[in-house]
C-alpha cells in the first residue's frame, strides 16, 4: 500500500512533468490503485502556499504556476537586437539616397508596392522621419532619414554616404550595372518641398488609409 | 532491450567464463579484435592487469582458426591482431636472445601493454554501463511539461550595418535598372488581308450593313477588335474609291454602313 | 531590500517557469540587486530534497526535475528514446572521458576505426562537439562533450563523470598510448590544443570525405 506521503510525491511530480494541467481523475488512472488524490492535492495546496510556486486548480485541472506577484519575473526585456527584413533595408536605402523621397517615388525605384509596416517600422525605429510636403499636385508629404540614422551607421552627415566610387571599391557595382550608374547626393538641398505643418502627422495616417484601397 | 541500453554482446563471454565453456563465436557482436580479447580476457577470471598474456593469445588464435572452419570472413583487422599475438607468443616461449632487435621492446612489455590497454578498454566499457544507469533526462527523470514561457519585450535595437545597407540599395537599383518598359508588340489586322476579305463578301453585300458587322468578329488569339474594325474600314475606303462599294454614315460618331455597288449602275 | 526567504521563492518560480536549466549568473541577473542566489538555491534543495521534484544541479545549471524513482509514473512523458548503437555509445565516453580527444586517438583506445556515421551522429543529436585543434603536425580537430550531454546524464560537470577520478588515478584515461603498444607515459599534458578558428567546420567535413575515401 502506498502511504499518504508517497502518493502526495506521485502526484508532484506527475503535475510538474504534465504538459497540461491534470484533473484528479486524470491523476488517479496515473497513480497506484487505492491512492487517495484528494488528500495529496489538498497536501501539496498546503505546502506549496506562499511559495514561488502554487498549486492551483483552474475549471477543476490542477497545475502548479508562478506566484501572482512574482509575474514581473517572467517578463525578460531582451537585448537581443533585432534585424531589419530585406524590404526595410531596401526602402531605407532608397529614402536615405533619394530623400526627400515621397511614398510613390520609393515604390517606384522598388518596383513594388510599400507594404504599410515596413514604412511603420522605419518610423517606429526612428531611422525615417516625414521631412515635409511636395510642391506638386496632391501635395504628398516626403521622406528622409534622421540623426538617429546617422548615428547608428556612424555617418558624421548625409554627405558621407558612399557615393557610386565608393561602393565601386568595395566590389558592390559590378559590370552589368550601366555605365552611368549614378547614385543621387542627398546631402544636397532641394527646394520643391514644404515643411510639415502642424496636423500633417493626422493627415498622414488618412493618406495610409486610402492607399490601401487603392 | 530498449533505447540507449547498448546490446551486452560480452554477455556471451561472461557465460561462457561461468559454465567454462569455449566461447561462442559471434564475430558480427564484436566491435574489433581488441573488443574480442577483451571478451576472451574476461574468461581468464583476473585482474585484466594480470592476465596470462599466453594463454589470452592461444584462446585468440582458437577464436580466429573457429571463425575460419565456420567461413566467417573476418575482416583484415583480425588477421594483422592475430599473427602479431602469434608473433608475441613465440617471442615470450622462446628463450630469451643475447639481446632483443633494434628498437624493439622486450616480450613481457609488450605484453603488459596489450593487458594495460585491454583494461582501458574495459574502463570505457565499465563507463558507458555506469552512464548508461544513470537517471537520465526524458527517460528517468523530467522537467517542467508546461514552462510558462518568458514574455520576451523586444528592445527597439536593432542590428545593421553599413555595407548590408549599400548592399540592400545597389540591388534594389540593379533590379530597377533591369526593369525596363517592354509592351508586348500588338498583332494588326494586315491591310491586305482586310481588302481580301472584303472583295470576297461583296456578294453578299446587298443591303446596307454596319462595319461593325462586316468587319471579322474577334478572337483571344488574334489581332485585337479595334485592328480588325481599323482595317476593314481602310479597306472599304479603297474599294468605294475602286467603285466595287458604297459607304454611308448618317451622322458624326453613327455606324457607318456598307454595301456593294450595283453592278449596273457601273454599267 | 528583498529577504532570504523572498529570494527564495523567486528563484523557485523562476526554475520552475523556466524551459532549460538555469546558472546562477542567469538568475542573479533577473533577481532584484544582492539577492544571494547560492544561499537560495541551497535552501530549494534542502526543502525539496526528497520530493516528487527535486533540485538538481547540471552543466553548472539549475533545473528542478521529477525524482528518479518516480521515472515510471511519467509513462506519457517518456520521450522515444534515441537509439544508439553500442559503438556510439562507446565512441561517446571515450570522448567524455579522454576530452579533448582526436578521432585517431578515440580509434586507438577502441582499437577499431570508427565506422561511419558514428562521429557524426553523436555531433549530430548535439552530445558531442569540435573543441579546438591539438598542436601536432596535421593538427587535427579534438572533440569534446556539450551541456546537452551533462543534461541527459544529469551531471553537474565533467569532474563528476562516474568512476573518472579513479581511472585518471590508474593513468586509464592517458592518451600517449601509441597503437604499437608501447608502454604508456603517464604525463599528458591538456594545454596542447588550439581553439578552433571560423571556417574549419569546412576542413573538417573535407577531412570526413577523405576519411570516407579510405
Amino acid at each position: 500500500m502506498t502511504g499518504p506521503g508517497e502518493v502526495e510525491r506521485m502526484v508532484e511530480a506527475l503535475l510538474f512533468a504534465a504538459a497540461e494541467p491534470l484533473s484528479a481523475q486524470e491523476l488517479q488512472r496515473r497513480l497506484p490503485e487505492g491512492a487517495d488524490v484528494g488528500r495529496a492535492l489538498a497536501g501539496l495546496r498546503a505546502r506549496y502556499a506562499g511559495r514561488g510556486v502554487e498549486l492551483e486548480c483552474v475549471a477543476d485541472r490542477w497545475r502548479f504556476q508562478t506566484a501572482a506577484d512574482l509575474g514581473y519575473l517572467m517578463i525578460e526585456e531582451r537585448e537581443e537586437p533585432r534585424r531589419l527584413s530585406r524590404a526595410a533595408l531596401e526602402t531605407l536605402a532608397v529614402i536615405a539616397y533619394h530623400q526627400p523621397v515621397t511614398r510613390a517615388e520609393v515604390e517606384s525605384v522598388r518596383g513594388v508596392q510599400l507594404s504599410r509596416g515596413t514604412l511603420d517600422l522605419l518610423l517606429e525605429i526612428g531611422f525615417v522621419r516625414m521631412r515635409g510636403r511636395r510642391r506638386t499636385p496632391g501635395r504628398p508629404v516626403t521622406y528622409g532619414t534622421t540623426d538617429a540614422f546617422l548615428e547608428h551607421y556612424g555617418l558624421a552627415g548625409l554627405a558621407d554616404l558612399p557615393g557610386a566610387a565608393d561602393m565601386r571599391t568595395a566590389g558592390l557595382l559590378d559590370l552589368d550595372l550601366p555605365a552611368d550608374f549614378t547614385v543621387p547626393d542627398p546631402s544636397r538641398t532641394e527646394a520643391d518641398e514644404d515643411p510639415l505643418e502642424p496636423g500633417d502627422d493626422a493627415e498622414f495616417h488618412r493618406d495610409f488609409l486610402t492607399d490601401d484601397q487603392s | 532491450m530498449s533505447g540507449f541500453q547498448p546490446v551486452l554482446d560480452f554477455e556471451a563471454a561472461d557465460e561462457a567464463a561461468e559454465t567454462g565453456d569455449a566461447l561462442v563465436v559471434d564475430v558480427d557482436g564484436y566491435e574489433g579484435p581488441l573488443h574480442v580479447l577483451l571478451a576472451l580476457a574476461r574468461t581468464q577470471k583476473v585482474d585484466l592487469l594480470r592476465i596470462s598474456i599466453l594463454k589470452l593469445a592461444e584462446q585468440y588464435l582458437g577464436f580466429v582458426h573457429a571463425a575460419r572452419r565456420e567461413r566467417f570472413s573476418l575482416a583484415a583487422d583480425y588477421l594483422v591482431m592475430a599473427s602479431w599475438l602469434a608473433y608475441l607468443k613465440s617471442r615470450l616461449l622462446l628463450p630469451k636472445p643475447e639481446k632483443d632487435a633494434k628498437d624493439e621492446p622486450p616480450a613481457e612489455v609488450m605484453a603488459a601493454a596489450l593487458a594495460f590497454r585491454l583494461k582501458k578498454l574495459d574502463a570505457m566499457r565499465n563507463a558507458v554501463e555506469a552512464l548508461q544507469s544513470r537517471a537520465r533526462f526524458g527517460l528517468e527523470v523530467f522537467g517542467r511539461g508546461d514552462p510558462e514561457a518568458v514574455t520576451v519585450v523586444p528592445s527597439n535595437q536593432v542590428r545593421s550595418t553599413l555595407h548590408e545597407l549599400l548592399q540592400a540599395y545597389v540591388g534594389e537599383r540593379r533590379r530597377e535598372s533591369g526593369r525596363r518598359y517592354q509592351p508586348a508588340p500588338v498583332e494588326a489586322y494586315a491591310l491586305d488581308d482586310a481588302r481580301e476579305r472584303l472583295r470576297s463578301l461583296l456578294p453578299e453585300l446587298e443591303s446596307w450593313t454596319p462595319l461593325r458587322g462586316v468587319a471579322p468578329q474577334g478572337r483571344p488569339s488574334g489581332p485585337p477588335r479595334a485592328s480588325l474594325l481599323a482595317s476593314t474600314f481602310s479597306a472599304s475606303l479603297e474599294l468605294v474609291k475602286e467603285g466595287g462599294l458604297e459607304a454611308r454614315q448618317l451622322d458624326a460618331f453613327e455606324d457607318v454602313y456598307l454595301r456593294a455597288r450595283r453592278q449596273r449602275a457601273t454599267t
